[in-house]
């Protein structure tokens, strides 16, 4: 038998789930790296020839842009030196420069364009969290009721709609028809961003309607995954005999039954904004709004391959660590779970 | 056998969910498979004007490009149900296949598909699909499909895993063993009949999943480049800003026919579900 | 005196879980005991006692980490290896177990259930022959087959799912039966009967049974000879009498003591 | 209320002709179908059957926890001279449960809230209940927990910290800080070990001893652990009561063939128990009991009865008192 060694039986759990994430962290990377390296014929090529077709024609560009691929990629190297060389510059931050916005380099253009889509996302989906939650709990504790029925076909039908297609109509019933809100973009065109009052409001008025179309089409999906939980809940045995065999009163029932169910959602929420990234880049493409998914697209259609690989890396980052903090904090915050690790019986 | 089948199956149809997903399913599926065949207008070729609103000459009126919407809708449907189906076998076959013999087996097989399940499920399917799509310079259907396929087995599997580590705890699975069942019978007439309900339930999510996956790499620009699909009919209306110009026959009917698609499955799928795990 | 039929030596059960930090769990621990033919005995133990994961290991679903478990003679892990001898060897040691709910497929009917057991079987039958002993088998346990053959579990009530389990052993007719818990979850009035029921395998066929239970009432009732275990170890074996009169171990002692009984009250 | 005499002891709990039924699309299920139940002095009352009888059901009635299917169709519970039938739901959990009733349910292993800690929970469940401030409600659970030597420290655990029995110790606490008058026990100790079980049952009848509470209605199907700490037994059978007297009489001579039946199938680790039953198979019970959806006709225990005549199967027996306070319902028992 192995000597033992005593550790807080949390931090191995945060220990394990590190290394899991690294693992997985590893083989993202790794498919990022071999991917573009597996596609049959040179991929230079290809990408010089579609710019050639499209509007850069200076031979000077082409050379540099010629010269940034082969910097980014170095195809000319033997593989695993090329993974080398792939993971050294990474550690330092260099992501590479993007062909499409040269001679931006890539760091910089995420360090651009990342906060206007944060800023979209985070108050989207933390409120839609809360009211969708909060709907779900109601309907849970009026289950079978009226309100539960209205509420489910409500929520049933939000969850299958997506947001970019809820953007759509939204544009067509609010900006087309009724030309209240602009039809796309951040804030009007020819304006700068900076703090005034002015561009503020200009940028709300374009702002409204994608917060809205990603408020609304993740209520569904909140509401209903609380509502299941809940109902769960609700049949346990000690919320039974809270409710009934102590009588607790209504309103402290709700607050025992978010306690008992919202934990796992809090997980989902964590998850969920270290998604916001991946998933504004539709509802950005739509609305045209210029966050870092707009910029995907830009760099996906225009094939800039270092900018594409950037965003890549970036966004499966984020969503590693917020799937790690939100592990984290489950374990952390839910006794049950907490008490598991102790793995008393 | 043949009475108790039937007898589920009319308890099925009476909850309302069922029917009605049922019926908005058939509807679509119907659509697809027979309206090509009777509206015979070419979906990719120009045939008039562009942006022709609905009228008698072009029920659906015509896109950026002058093409028949309809012809594009109809044609449309039956691609988004080709890569749903694709997609949902492939990636249904390998959730059954790989969470079974992790339960089955156990020890290092079982780690390995954990784990990696766990990789799939942290690193997005549809991140995944937009990687391995972007460099993929020519993008048919079935490359889509495949795509969509292997990257979504990850979360079904660890259910599949789950259900069948349950059924293999039960008592009765001891009781076969001491008939002498071998593990074939076992698992053809203990685990296979248990978890049925459930591989209907998962093709009909993963089936929605599939076709909103589609629309959404294409919408991207990372999906179909040669097939018609709902999603490429998004994916162009899009480009040609369609929308803040107000042509709403382009986007509307590819738009509804995804969400019923993915409503319908969703109340098969949830039905199916809660007939299921009453027992 | 007579022979032995089951020999259990030095038969030992560890458990290990986790996956870094490994802990283990000892299950069984060294434990020695045998059964003779036409004999009834019980394990008797609380939860945790170890008494579940012996009947497993008896029933050869269970590897043990150490020891044997000798059946006429031969060690059920090394000596029987092939299908055929595993066949042999349930059609001479089977089970009945606790749960009445999940020892049932519910997607099978008792008919299947009860064929499935035929697999045992050496010679061939047909259909009918079958049936008809099957049905021969339900009548012995105080069924109607006629009304439950093509029934499922849950169409059935505890009690006479409980009957289909031991009409399975009737129809086996096997030398040794490893009963884990099987009136547990019965209500009183029924419970008697179908422990008669396995009087009555004894009386008719010699059947020497295994009772594993935490009811030292019921281990009375049926056992010619009782074994205590507690976390793992048998600590105390003897006659009923012997154990009820004059217990020698603590632990039965003190199981004894914590037992209600119906002469006599704890608190006055 | 409106007979009571001056002189007279208020009773803690009064029941009559009490029926609830549970409406299913099967049909209407009698679960419990006409029972009278009183209690008037200090007492511990057993009321015991199997499974299907209605016991769980009448504890659900007489704990207010009577939800659709189950309905209360016939008859009115009092308690402390107040019928409860009239008052709202909202007025029951405010005035009732935990003040005049405590309830330990059948799971009260898993009762209690696993993400809150014992003492907030009793704190909001107090805070609620009386106009205590939080420091009172914290020296009255220290107090209580003092005396039913139960550990402080448990205080500041959550649930899951604590064993099964404890758990269940820890409950029964809870549930009469108020010094209820009645309190219902619903199978209290059936999922426990035989050791955790006695434990258990010290500690509810440490409660009684104290005079925390006035009276227990404990229901079990387990005869030998309801005799322990009961001084009335009441047999249950489809739904009705069908005999009823102190424990030793009960146990030791019970006349109803159904309670005969039940008692002389109890196996306990006597040996005496083992000659009886050896001895008494004809008394032994066959068959299942009814379906409550299509009770027999007549007495609903005679298609089971070794001694069933020809009046058993037309007419339902009368509740006749044999002896003082022994009661039986059964034909051979009515003198003609």
């Amino acid at each position: 038998m192995a000597v033992k060694i005593n550790i807080n039986p949390f931090i191995a759990y945060a220990l394990k789930r590190f290394g899991i994430m690294m693992l997985t962290f590893s083989v993202a990377l790794f498919l990022i790296f071999i991917l573009p390296r597996m596609i049959p014929g040179n991929p230079l090529a290809s990408t010089i020839f579609r710019l050639t077709q499209g509007g850069i024609t200076s031979p000077e560009q082409l050379k540099a842009t010629e010269r940034m691929l082969l910097e980014t990629f170095k195809l000319y190297e033997p593989l695993h030196i090329q993974f080398v060389d792939f993971i050294s510059k990474l550690i330092h931050g260099d992501l590479g420069t993007s062909i499409l916005f040269y001679p931006l380099s890539v760091a910089d253009l995420i360090a651009l364009y990342l906060p206007w889509t944060l800023l979209l996302m985070i108050p989207a989906v933390s409120l839609s969290w809360f009211i969708g939650n909060y709907i779900g709990v109601v309907a849970a504790m009026n289950r079978n009721k009226f309100v539960d029925k209205v509420v489910l076909t409500i929520f049933m039908i939000l969850q299958g709609v997506p947001p970019y297609v809820l953007g759509m109509y939204l544009i067509l019933l609010l900006a087309v028809y009724m030309p209240i809100f602009p039809t796309g973009g951040g804030w009007p065109p020819g304006m700068v961003p900076r703090l005034s009052v002015e561009f503020v409001l200009a940028y709300l008025k374009h702002y409204i309607l994608p917060f809205l179309s990603i408020f609304i089409s993740s209520l569904g999906g909140w509401g209903l995954s609380m509502r299941s939980i809940a109902v769960q809940e609700l049949a346990s045995d000690y919320m039974e005999y809270t409710i009934r065999g102590v009588g607790l009163s209504q309103k402290k029932v709700v607050n025992y039954l978010f306690k008992c169910s919202a934990l796992p959602q809090i997980v989902g929420l964590a998850i969920v904004l270290g998604w916001s990234v991946a998933g504004s880049v539709l509802t950005e493409i739509v609305f045209g709004y210029p966050g870092i998914g707009m910029i995907f697209w830009r760099a996906i259609n225009a094939q800039d391959y270092p900018l594409i690989q950037g965003i890549f890396i970036i966004i499966i980052a984020t969503l590693l660590l917020a799937n790690y903090i939100s592990e984290l904090l489950f374990a952390y915050i839910d006794p049950r779970a907490r008490y598991a690790y102790v793995g008393v019986q | 056998m043949i009475s108790s089948i039937s007898s589920t199956i009319i308890r099925l149809f009476r909850i309302k969910k069922f029917a009605i997903g049922l019926l908005i399913l058939l509807v679509v599926l119907f659509i697809g498979i027979v309206g090509p065949a009777i509206y015979e207008v070419s979906p990719t070729r120009t045939i008039g004007r562009r942006y022709v609103p609905p009228g008698e000459k072009y029920p659906l009126g015509t896109d950026a490009l002058g093409r028949d919407v309809l012809a594009q809708f109809l044609h449309g449907i039956r691609g988004s149900l080709y890569v749903g189906a694709i997609a949902s076998a492939i990636s249904l076959s390998l959730a059954i296949f790989l969470g079974t013999i992790a339960a089955v087996f156990g020890g290092l097989v079982d780690k390995i598909v954990m784990t990696l399940s766990e990789i799939l499920l942290l690193i997005p399917s549809i991140l995944l699909m937009m990687l391995l799509a972007a460099y993929l310079p020519e993008r048919s259907l079935w490359i889509v499909a495949v795509v969509i396929g292997i990257t979504s087995w990850a979360g079904w599997c660890r259910g599949f895993r789950s259900r069948t580590l349950s059924i293999l705890s039960s008592e009765f699975i001891n009781l076969a063993i001491l008939s002498g069942a071998s593990r074939l019978n076992i698992i053809i007439r203990d685990i296979v009949p248990i978890i049925a309900p459930y591989v209907l339930a998962a093709f009909a999510m993963l089936f929605s999943y599939s076709i909103m996956a589609e629309v959404g790499l294409t919408l991207v620009g990372v999906g179909m480049t040669k097939d018609v699909t709902l999603g490429l009919m998004l994916y162009v209306a899009q480009i040609y800003a369609n929308i803040s110009q107000g042509i709403w026959w382009t986007i509307v009917p590819p738009s509804i026919t995804v969400t019923l698609i993915f409503l319908s499955l969703y109340m098969i799928a949830t039905s199916i579900d809660e007939l299921f795990s009453y027992r | 005196m007579s022979k032995v039929i089951l020999e259990v030596k030095n038969l030992t059960k560890v458990y290990r879980i986790g996956l870094i930090r490994q802990k283990e769990i000892v299950a069984v621990n060294n434990i020695n005991f045998n059964v003779k033919e036409g004999e009834i005995i019980s394990l008797v133990g609380e939860s945790g006692s170890g008494k579940t994961t012996t009947a497993r290991i008896i029933l050869r679903l269970l590897r043990p980490t150490s020891g044997n478990v000798l059946f006429n003679g031969k060690d059920i892990w090394r000596d029987i290896r092939n299908r055929k001898e595993l066949k042999w060897y349930w059609r001479n040691v089977n089970g009945v177990f606790q749960d009445p709910y999940s020892s049932f497929n519910p997607t099978h009917t008792i008919r299947f259930v009860m064929l499935r057991k035929f697999n045992l079987f050496d010679e061939e039958m047909d259909y009918d022959t079958k049936i008809s002993m099957i049905k021969e088998a339900l009548k012995e346990v105080g069924l109607i087959p006629e009304e439950i053959l093509d029934k499922r579990s849950f169409e059935l009530s505890g009690g006479m799912r409980q009957r289909v389990l031991i009409a399975q052993i009737f129809l086996i007719r096997p030398k040794l039966v490893i009963a884990d818990e099987p009136t547990s979850m019965i209500d009183a009035t029924l419970r008697l009967s179908l422990l008669d029921l396995f009087l009555k395998l004894r009386d008719e066929f010699k059947t020497s049974q295994i009772f594993i239970t935490h009811d030292l009432g019921l281990a009375t009732y049926t056992s010619d000879r009782i074994l205590v275990m507690y976390k793992g170890k048998i600590v105390e074996e003897g006659t009923p009498e012997e154990i009820l009169n004059k217990p020698s171990h603590p632990y039965t002692k003190k199981l004894l003591e914590s037992v209600p009984k119906l002469y006599s009250k704890w608190f006055t | 209320m409106n007979s009571l005499a001056i002189g007279e002891i208020m009773s803690i709990l009064d029941v009559r002709n009490f029926r609830a039924y549970y409406f299913t699309k099967a049909g209407t299920v009698k679960a419990v179908d006409g029972v009278n139940l009183s209690i008037d002095k200090k007492t511990i009352i057993g009321i015991v059957g199997e499974s299907g009888c209605g016991k769980s059901t009448l504890a659900k009635a007489l704990s207010f926890n009577v939800e659709p299917p189950l309905k209360i169709v016939k008859g009115d519970i009092v308690i402390d001279g107040i019928k409860i039938n009239d008052m709202t739901t909202d007025e029951i959990r405010r005035k009732i449960l935990g003040i005049k009733v405590a309830l330990i349910p059948q799971s009260a292993m898993n009762a209690l809230v696993p993400t809150v800690k014992i003492r907030s929970f009793i704190k909001d469940v107090l805070k609620e209940k009386t106009g205590y401030t939080t420091l009172e409600i914290f020296e009255l659970a220290v107090k209580r927990f003092k005396e039913l030597n139960l550990p402080i420290e448990a205080l500041d655990m959550y649930p899951f910290e604590l064993s099964g029995g404890m758990r269940q110790r820890v409950l029964i606490a809870i549930a009469t800080l108020l010094n209820p008058s009645l309190l219902i026990a619903d199978e209290p100790t059936s999922a426990l070990d035989v050791s955790t079980q006695k434990m258990v049952l010290e500690t509810l009848y440490d409660i009684y001893r104290r005079g925390l509470v006035k009276s227990i209605i404990f229901i079990s199907h387990d005869i030998a652990t309801v005799r322990q700490i009961v001084d009335e037994i009441v047999v249950m059978y489809a739904g009705k009561f069908v005999e009823k007297g102190s424990t030793e009489e009960m146990i030791n001579e019970p006349l109803h063939p159904y309670s005969k039946g039940l008692i002389f199938s109890i196996l306990t680790p006597e040996l005496i128990v083992r000659e009886r039953v050896r001895k008494a198979k004809e008394v032994l019970l066959k068959g299942e009991p009814p379906s409550l959806i299509n009770p027999p006709s007549g007495c609903r225990f005679h298609p089971r009865c070794p001694y069933a005549m020809d009046i058993c199967r037309r007419e339902e027996p009368p509740m006749i008192e044999v002896e003082r306070n022994r009661f039986v319902s059964c034909w051979l028992y009515v003198k003609r």
